[in-house]
């Protein structure tokens, strides 16, 4: 890890309680000098919709993963982005299992010095965590599961930044 | 003269809609002494996981992706015995 | 306001707790049907430095604005990155008055269905706040003030949004 | 005939180091009847409020903006008794 990088991710099965997530995270900076809570921060919290890619109402969301390689190869590219932006922390909280509509399904914090970086650091780590960390999604609708192939794309901002 | 090395096994893993098309999650497979060490795409086509749609042998699926003791490899990297080899389907994360 | 737009912008005087802030907001938007949590929600939170700009020890900031137009501004804002990316949510928590080292000076939470827009109206909204929201800030040090006059640049990521 | 006008009243607000600068922040200046209608650079010279680096009557430093009753205007734009203008120095917000 860089120097002065605080990193942490972790995979939830029980839940994934954003705020409370962040709570926790800001105490342990808080407890461990030099980690300090950073002057630009850029997160992002993305939540299961209540409709499936099809349109018909959502009953829960399967998330399977790859136990080892998952945490292994996101822990691979928070690194990456960090040394990219020189970020000063990265956290990510990924739910696995079921999760219902409404719930959390990811959180990613990213501190740096600055608001640019931070952004930035911020969104890269998000599409590395939709295209390139091991995590498959099953919607559950009328009884029926069916797997989401791909991720939808983000258009611009993936070329731009 | 080197001796002969024991029979390796290499583990194979399978996930998501691929694991469910297949049947199974996870199996060892033996890889012969003195031959050619094989490739993520030799044992796609020996374990029988192409959809049946008349690819040609040794072609994988485009979305598919490989990793090799949980990391990502390219599919014509050569096998060890002890080997993991991971086939994964596209990838829906966050 | 846009039909189905939830915002809020707050200017604090007093003290600005990220997370706290977060907390009331959600509960809002959960207790008014048909708001809800949003699909993807992009947020910044900035905090006070501990250095001024030149290197200095910074003992406080000062955050002085134009009482009534600062928070209409930040509402003209909000609306017109609201329409421009179809957001379903804007929240704008800035600090006014003394703020120490540390403390948080703005918080920006958007939410939208897909993560593009999310992302993109929270740098644009952020942008917005730095240069187009009358705020002027003075860092003390040493026991003398001076103003700040403007803000850094964001580079690359401003203009390729 | 059309009646005279009453003098009217524009008040005028600055802020931050210019505010420090001039040594207050709120003013009510009369405009009178039958001039033309004064603009924020007239306002700008009437009161003093230059620098004295030599800059001709009427312009404004560069970095500086304009509000009219709270809204971003144009330095050209015409005041009308009642309006509120504000002198704003370089804005560091966020």
């Amino acid at each position: 890890m860089a120097a002065g990088l605080a990193m942490r991710v972790r995979l939830q099965p029980e839940g994934l309680v954003p705020l409370t997530a962040l709570a926790v995270w800001q105490r342990h900076l808080l407890q461990n000098p030099p980690h300090a809570l950073p002057p630009a921060e850029a997160l992002f919290i993305g939540r299961v919709r209540s409709t499936t890619a099809s349109g018909t109402p959502l009953q829960a969301l399967e998330l399977e993963h790859y136990p080892g390689m998952t945490e292994a190869q996101i822990e691979r590219l928070a690194l990456a982005v960090a040394a990219r932006h020189g970020l000063a922390q990265v956290l990510v909280e990924h739910r696995v299992g079921r999760v219902l509509p409404g719930e959390a399904i990811v959180l990613v914090a990213v501190g740096a010095d600055r608001r640019g970086p931070a952004q930035r650091g911020c969104l890269e780590l998000l599409e590395g965590l939709k295209h390139d960390a091991p995590f498959w999604k099953r919607e559950w609708s009328g009884g029926v599961g069916r797997w989401v192939e791909g991720n939808t794309p983000l258009s611009r901002v993936q070329e731009s930044l | 003269m080197p001796c002969p090395e024991a029979p390796g096994l290499i583990t194979v893993r399978l996930f998501a809609g691929l694991r469910e098309r297949a049947g199974w999650s996870e199996r060892a497979v033996a890889i012969g002494t003195g031959q050619p060490r094989p490739t993520a795409a030799d044992l796609w086509c020996r374990l029988g996981l192409g959809d049946g749609t008349g690819k040609p042998e040794g072609s994988l699926p485009g979305a598919l992706r490989i990793a090799i003791n949980q990391t990502f490899a390219h599919a014509d990297q050569e096998l060890e015995a002890g080997d993991e080899l991971a086939f994964l389907p596209p990838i829906s994360g966050g």
